[in-house]
């Protein structure tokens, strides 16, 4: 199966994967296996999927670093007398800086690193935002952990933990960041190393930050808690920008104003004027007109909770938790708010049952009242529509 | 080879804090940007209040990288902007330019690296995707493979701003959805379309029968012995091949050369702009898996693009457009079959019924 | 608790609402009880329950005339030795001619019946669209029923049948009646007398005939197949009466264009102008402009199915089950569809399970299997977001 | 007083014939009207394209009537237009006139008589309704006599047609919702809410347990023995007090002069004009239970009414304003409190979340 004439692995179909303009994973594959025989191994049993179309990885097992119950995928061939060198081929998750900042150097001795204990095949990044190391043994583990972690680097989370935080590049280089998005992010990973090290609940927990209503982050989408940044006073605008606009070509009524969702925005031709009260803060005539138009000065975040992947009961999106935290008051408001939320879901939560869907199961009024949150309008898009309402029985239905 | 660590065992550090990795001039104008202009595809200019300006330039990678890769972009790094770069949260990179005449340099360096510059503004940006066949045990498809064929189609749409909108493909291996397949303009999905083989023999040694049985969510697992043992027995029409079983049990496997294949959804987005996030919605409920090019689904992911580039309008997404003009009219236009399988039957399926006379003939 | 000196029910709180301006059920009571004692105990026990907030009937019995099972709902007095003329107060619920239009003469021989036979009280009409005759005893339903009929009227529905069907009064007297609502309701009415006087059904099975997507029926709420008037073709336009109409102060463009809910019409200040492959047929903008603006001239209507109340998985609308019946085949139509639906429905459903409920429950594309009809994407408001898709396992999920 | 039918026995003769009942204008013009306009409230004027004009006066009743009235209806029948009438769908009395000139003596009489002339164009039409305490066993609340409160209170809402839109109201006694209390702009529901008090000595006599407890939409109902015999128990914080298990035995009442009471819901319509149908929310979800004239619930009717009239646009109904401005604002404007009730919790209930951050401060 391998080329005899050169020894190197015959990959007719991942061959067929090196063409077109794109950039190629095979190509990557193939560069790294020149120093390492995991690398090829992988490159022929990847072969061999591609010939049978089917995969030939084994259900994961318990592997990890000392002390440490998460940030490592154990993993096994179904074909390991065939190919032996991805026999075991674990990943490692690395937290990532947040914000995804590297220095050159940071970035290589991070190579380094894993080219000495592992394929040197990496994913830059996993879905949850970690450096992914893809293949190593187990004994590799430790050794690779520690001298990550000499050098600044830590592990992220797997299993049922918290799970690397992430967040968009926020105050670093968006004009747009309603609070400080990469320094939330590390305050709270670094708060919760032993939730994220030591899996400890009954599913994963994610959070992810994003500075403004476009979420960057995708955070409404597949983050357990959901901070999504926005403002509360009217959109700054600066009338002599949004005529350069205009003048520019840009059809304010057309492009501007008839998408506003509230239609809150009117245009005579020379001054766009505001309804603030109508805004949802949705960003986006600030997004068509970034010189004129930027978020208000008092500003800070919604928190949303509960989305998640359909497993099992469909996909979620996080929905309003609180609709408005100023930004100063974020770290320690979502401090108290997440001691809250783990003891409830801890007391209540079932095996594999993330904090949305708990919700949905014991329902929000319940989770609402567990958590000691008072319920206001901006927590649902509509009241309820059917007539099926647990009144506490105590006090017979009296408000 | 390897080396054992001499110092004392560092554990719960957690990240480098990012401040050490930020560009210099990243870090003087830190929450102090005025406004961005987009100077050209993958190019971004960044006007601080100071008057700072910080070029960006934006290069597809294909996440799945070597080592060596990760070197040569160190090297770009250091070349043109002081060492430092960052990665974006649909994985490209980007390298931060204080000096504005590195970009036409950098670029001519990416492309000769092979690494397009692009995914700005209203175009396509890189896929989100999985593990596939590379390292995950429960993929009913590989991702990189599929990801390279199709981005090799849409290639003019990563490196042109000529779409109505931004326009943000996902891709999963199994239904998991490790990524955004739920709430992105197009997703690609692989999918078992058979039920788990049951491995009675092994089953008791490797997993708990009152786990797996509680892992379904259609209740299609039963408590059953087998040969004396302890087993579990499986209504097979009650099966939706979610592959939630499997994850909690080995025993449970699903893959199947034959009936493994992919999907199509569409309409999904997580932004706030305009309208709410929105999820995907089934576009095509089975294409085969065919390596190592995938034929039908680059076709009909192409397809997609090609009648939503043409028919929506300008800042329209994907999702927001065929609601505007209709679900009737999206299978019109792209040509794709209306199955039962497009009715969903699932948990709130009622809600998703057309429960108006409002009708478009 | 009568009045000692005139011998009259002392009603102390209901005399309050004899007070006001809005026509008042008291007086009406009032005026029955001058021939009927059944109306004077009615009076009375109803006191009673204002006095003490409480109903005082006790829940029905099997009641009926000969060979029906349904048609009368019968009812008895919990405090039969305080109020014995309600010892037995049953309804009967009579067929009303289809759009609600009487002769006075049909009128006054419907009054003269009751009175003899009943409270003389009734409801003009039933939520269902019956002539309610309120109250009378077990020996009198037959006779009731007898000269009724020998007066050309005839029992509605009760019980788990075929309910009185109703219809907006449609080509009677509104212009914009896209099929014959009158007389579709009443071929049907009397395509199905053995299905509604003689339950045999799992439940209640409605049907509701409006003429145009007004829906003044409320069909699409309340009925288990609710038929609603449409066309397909291009909206009429009379160019002059808009301009009259806009000449008459109507703000075409905020009033009309901007209401319209795909925005499909466009207006110059003197043209309008209609993109009619946009329209969803919602009828706004011919409802503002009646005299300029008809339905088209291909008319027909939209077959909905499975709406009800709350009890007991939650409220439904009905939903697109058929896009466009040309008015013509409407009957013969509906005629195979309902068997086919019945059919279904006698086959799956469980006790008390309205045909929505159960298609709630196999789901709509067993249903379809089941009907025999093809699925077209008119049925849904959007596909599928969850990926748990049934794929026939016969063939391994290929189309 | 029977009169024993002589004639052989008539049966399943269906409803007579509509046309027996049309006016002779009405049936010359069937079919063939072209346009109508509202010359004043309540009374309309179709105009057929033979030029034929029919006058319509449509008129207010209590529904609850008398034999005694609807011969005074018959008589003005009579009097004004060749003896022909209807009602409508929402138990108003329309008399259908060839002569113009009737119109003002017609209005006069039913002014006379009590009968208020109104409901069309943009006002508050009829209060559809059901039996309440009149008829129903069922009934938490009556339902006339409330009816009859809030119109007193909003007769000139009937009157005047100076109403954003057209505004539905509906009430129901009890939770089967006989009527259209799901889908109106403002509906008033009578409630439980305390549990069933099972009588476990009749109830094995007068129902079947196992339907019994297949009525409980939340399965509270549990088989269980009463002193030997079959009986069920409650699981109580199971109970919604839906009463279905009521409705099908009589072994479990639910009335409660102290606990029934009242909830206010809006926003439900059932044309497809401009937006699609929708279903009712909640508002107010308990107010108290207090003949003669319901105060409380005329206050909140009569409120939401009065922020609806002054806020909302020409031809936006209850709904679609309040969709416009957000629920948030609803509650202010109203004062309304918002509790943990309006939160759904049923089956749906995630789907009712907010779940964008698009929020208005
Ligand atoms: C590596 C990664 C995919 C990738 O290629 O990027 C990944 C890989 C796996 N995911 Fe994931 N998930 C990854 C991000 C996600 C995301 C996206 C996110 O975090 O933003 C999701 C959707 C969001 C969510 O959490 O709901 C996601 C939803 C799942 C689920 C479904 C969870 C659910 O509640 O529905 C599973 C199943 C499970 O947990 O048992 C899952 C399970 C898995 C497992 C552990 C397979 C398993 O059944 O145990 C995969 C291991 C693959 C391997 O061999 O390495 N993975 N997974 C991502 C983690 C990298 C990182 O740390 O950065
Ligand atoms: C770099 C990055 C954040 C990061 O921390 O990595 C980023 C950066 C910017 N985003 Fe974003 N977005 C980034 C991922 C996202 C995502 C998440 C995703 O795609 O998974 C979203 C949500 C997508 C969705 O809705 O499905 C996202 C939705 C937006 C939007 C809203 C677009 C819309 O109309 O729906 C804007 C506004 C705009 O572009 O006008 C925006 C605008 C921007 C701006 C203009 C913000 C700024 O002023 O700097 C940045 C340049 C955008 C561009 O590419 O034209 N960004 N942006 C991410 C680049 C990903 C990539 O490589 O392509
Ligand atoms: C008389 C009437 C109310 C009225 O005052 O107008 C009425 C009265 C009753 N309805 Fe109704 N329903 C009446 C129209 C409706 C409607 C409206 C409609 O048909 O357009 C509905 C809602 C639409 C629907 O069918 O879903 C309605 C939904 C119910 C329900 C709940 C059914 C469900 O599937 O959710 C029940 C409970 C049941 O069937 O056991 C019910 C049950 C009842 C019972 C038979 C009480 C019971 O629990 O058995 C009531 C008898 C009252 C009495 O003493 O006379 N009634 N019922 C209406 C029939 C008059 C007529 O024939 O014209
Ligand atoms: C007489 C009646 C039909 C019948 O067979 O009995 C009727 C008759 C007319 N309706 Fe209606 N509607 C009648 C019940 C309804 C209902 C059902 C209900 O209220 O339970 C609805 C649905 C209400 C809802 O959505 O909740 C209804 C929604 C409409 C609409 C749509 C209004 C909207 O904008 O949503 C129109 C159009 C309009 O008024 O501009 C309409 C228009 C009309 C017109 C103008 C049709 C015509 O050209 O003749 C008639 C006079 C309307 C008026 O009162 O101003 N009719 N109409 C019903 C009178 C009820 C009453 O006494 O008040
Ligand atoms: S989410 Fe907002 S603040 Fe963050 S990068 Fe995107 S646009 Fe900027
Ligand atoms: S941010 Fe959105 S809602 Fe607010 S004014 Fe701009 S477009 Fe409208
Ligand atoms: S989507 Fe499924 S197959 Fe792909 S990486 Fe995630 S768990 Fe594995
Ligand atoms: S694949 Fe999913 S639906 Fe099928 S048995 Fe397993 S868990 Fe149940
Ligand atoms: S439903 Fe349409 S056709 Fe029937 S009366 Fe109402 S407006 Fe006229
Ligand atoms: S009927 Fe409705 S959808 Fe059609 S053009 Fe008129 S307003 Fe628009
Ligand atoms: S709503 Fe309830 S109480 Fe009222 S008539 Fe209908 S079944 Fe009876
Ligand atoms: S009232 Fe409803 S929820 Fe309560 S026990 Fe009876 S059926 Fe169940």
């Amino acid at each position: 199966m391998d080329d005899a004439s050169n020894g190197k692995p015959k990959t007719e179909l991942l061959d067929q994967l090196e063409e077109g303009p794109w950039p190629s994973f095979v190509k990557e594959i193939k560069a790294a296996s020149q120093g390492s025989e995991k690398a090829t191994d992988l490159l022929r049993q990847l072969e061999r999927s591609y010939e049978e179309r089917k995969g030939h990885w084994k259900h994961g097992g318990m592997v990890g670093v000392l002390g440490y119950g998460g940030g490592v995928i154990g993993r096994y061939s179904d074909l390991p007398e065939e190919f032996p060198q991805v026999a075991h081929f674990h990943t490692m998750r690395v937290n990532h800086p947040a914000g995804w900042f590297y220095t050159s150097d940071a970035l290589r001795t991070i190579c380094d690193i894993w080219e000495r204990h592992g394929s040197g095949m990496t994913n830059m990044h996993g879905s949850t935002g970690d450096i992914i190391l893809l293949g190593t043994t187990t004994d590799q583990l430790e050794p690779t952990f520690q001298e990550l972690a000499q050098n600044g680097f830590d592990l992220g989370g797997s299993g049922s933990a918290v799970r690397t935080p992430n967040c968009c590049v926020g105050m670093a280089r968006c004009e747009w960041a309603c609070f400080d998005t990469m320094k939330l992010c590390y305050d709270v990973t670094q708060a919760y190393q032993d939730e994220l090290h030591r899996p400890a609940f009954a599913y994963k927990f994610k959070f992810k930050f994003a500075g403004c209503p476009n979420d960057c982050v995708a955070s409404i989408a597949r983050a357990d808690l959901s901070v999504i940044g926005t403002w509360k006073d009217d959109i700054q605008v600066d009338d002599a920008e949004v005529a350069n606009y205009a003048a520019a070509g840009v059809d304010i009524q057309k492009e501007v104003c008839d998408l506003c969702p509230t239609k809150t925005m009117g245009w005579d031709g020379k001054k766009l004027s505001i309804d603030n009260r109508e805004c949802v803060h949705c960003m986006h005539c600030i997004n068509v007109l970034p010189k004129a138009l930027r978020p208000g000065k008092e500003r800070g975040a919604v928190v949303l909770i509960g989305a998640k992947a359909p497993i099992m009961q469909g996909a979620l999106l996080s929905s309003v938790l609180i609709p408005f935290v100023p930004a100063e008051e974020l770290l320690d408001t979502l401090k108290e708010l997440v001691k809250r939320i783990w003891d409830f879901w801890d007391e209540y939560g079932t095996n594999r049952e993330r904090v949305g869907e708990l919700i949905q199961r014991v329902g929000m009024p319940a989770f609402l009242d567990g958590i000691g949150l008072e319920p206001v309008p901006e927590m649902v898009a509509a009241p309820r529509d059917n007539p099926y309402i647990f009144f506490e029985t105590k006090n017979g239905g009296a408000k | 080879m390897t080396t054992a660590p001499k110092t004392p065992r560092i554990t719960d550090i957690g990240p480098p804090h990012y401040q050490k990795f930020l560009p210099p001039l990243v870090k003087k104008n830190y929450g102090q940007w005025k406004y961005h202009e987009i100077l050209a595809p993958g190019v971004l200019c960044h006007v601080a209040e100071s008057g700072d300006r910080l070029y960006t330039v934006r290069a597809a990678t294909p996440r799945l990288m070597a080592v060596q890769t990760l070197r040569k972009f160190a090297d770009l790094a250091d070349k043109y902007c002081g060492g430092h770069l960052r990665f974006t949260s649909r994985n490209n990179i980007e390298f931060l330019l204080e000096d504005r005449n590195n970009i036409e340099p950098l670029k001519c360096d990416l492309a000769e690296l092979g690494f397009p510059v692009g995914g700005t503004g209203n175009s396509l940006s890189n896929i989100v995707h999985t593990q596939g066949w590379v390292h995950c045990h429960s993929a009913a498809t590989d991702a990189s493979g599929i990801v390279k064929s199709v981005m090799d189609a849409l290639y003019d749409r990563f490196t042109h701003q000529d779409l109505p909108a931004k326009l943000r493909i996902a891709m999963a291996c199994c239904l998991n959805m490790c990524g955004a397949v739920h709430c992105s303009d197009i997703a690609i999905l692989g999918i078992h379309t058979v039920p788990p083989k049951i491995q009675h023999a092994t089953l008791p040694k490797v997993c708990e029968v009152p786990t797996l049985i509680a892992s379904c969510p259609t209740g299609a697992i039963r408590p059953a012995t087998y040969e004396g043992k302890p087993s579990v027995e499986l209504i097979e029409e009650q099966c939706m091949f979610c592959g939630n079983c499997y994850t909690v049990c080995p025993a449970m496997p699903l893959n199947d050369p034959e009936h493994d294949g992919l999907s199509i959804w569409v309409g999904g987005k997580v932004s706030n702009a305009r309208s709410a996030p929105k999820f995907s919605k089934l576009a095509v409920p089975f294409l085969p898996n065919h390596p190592p090019r995938w034929p039908e689904v680059v076709d009909a992911v192409v397809k997609i693009v090609d009648v939503y580039a043409k028919n929506a309008r300008k800042y329209e997404r994907v999702g927001e457009w065929i609601e505007r003009v209709g679900w009737p009219r999206f299978f019109q236009l792209t040509g794709f079959e209306f199955t039962r399988y497009h009715i969903d039957d699932f948990k709130h399926a009622g809600l998703t019924y057309a429960r108006s006379a409002q009708i478009k003939y």
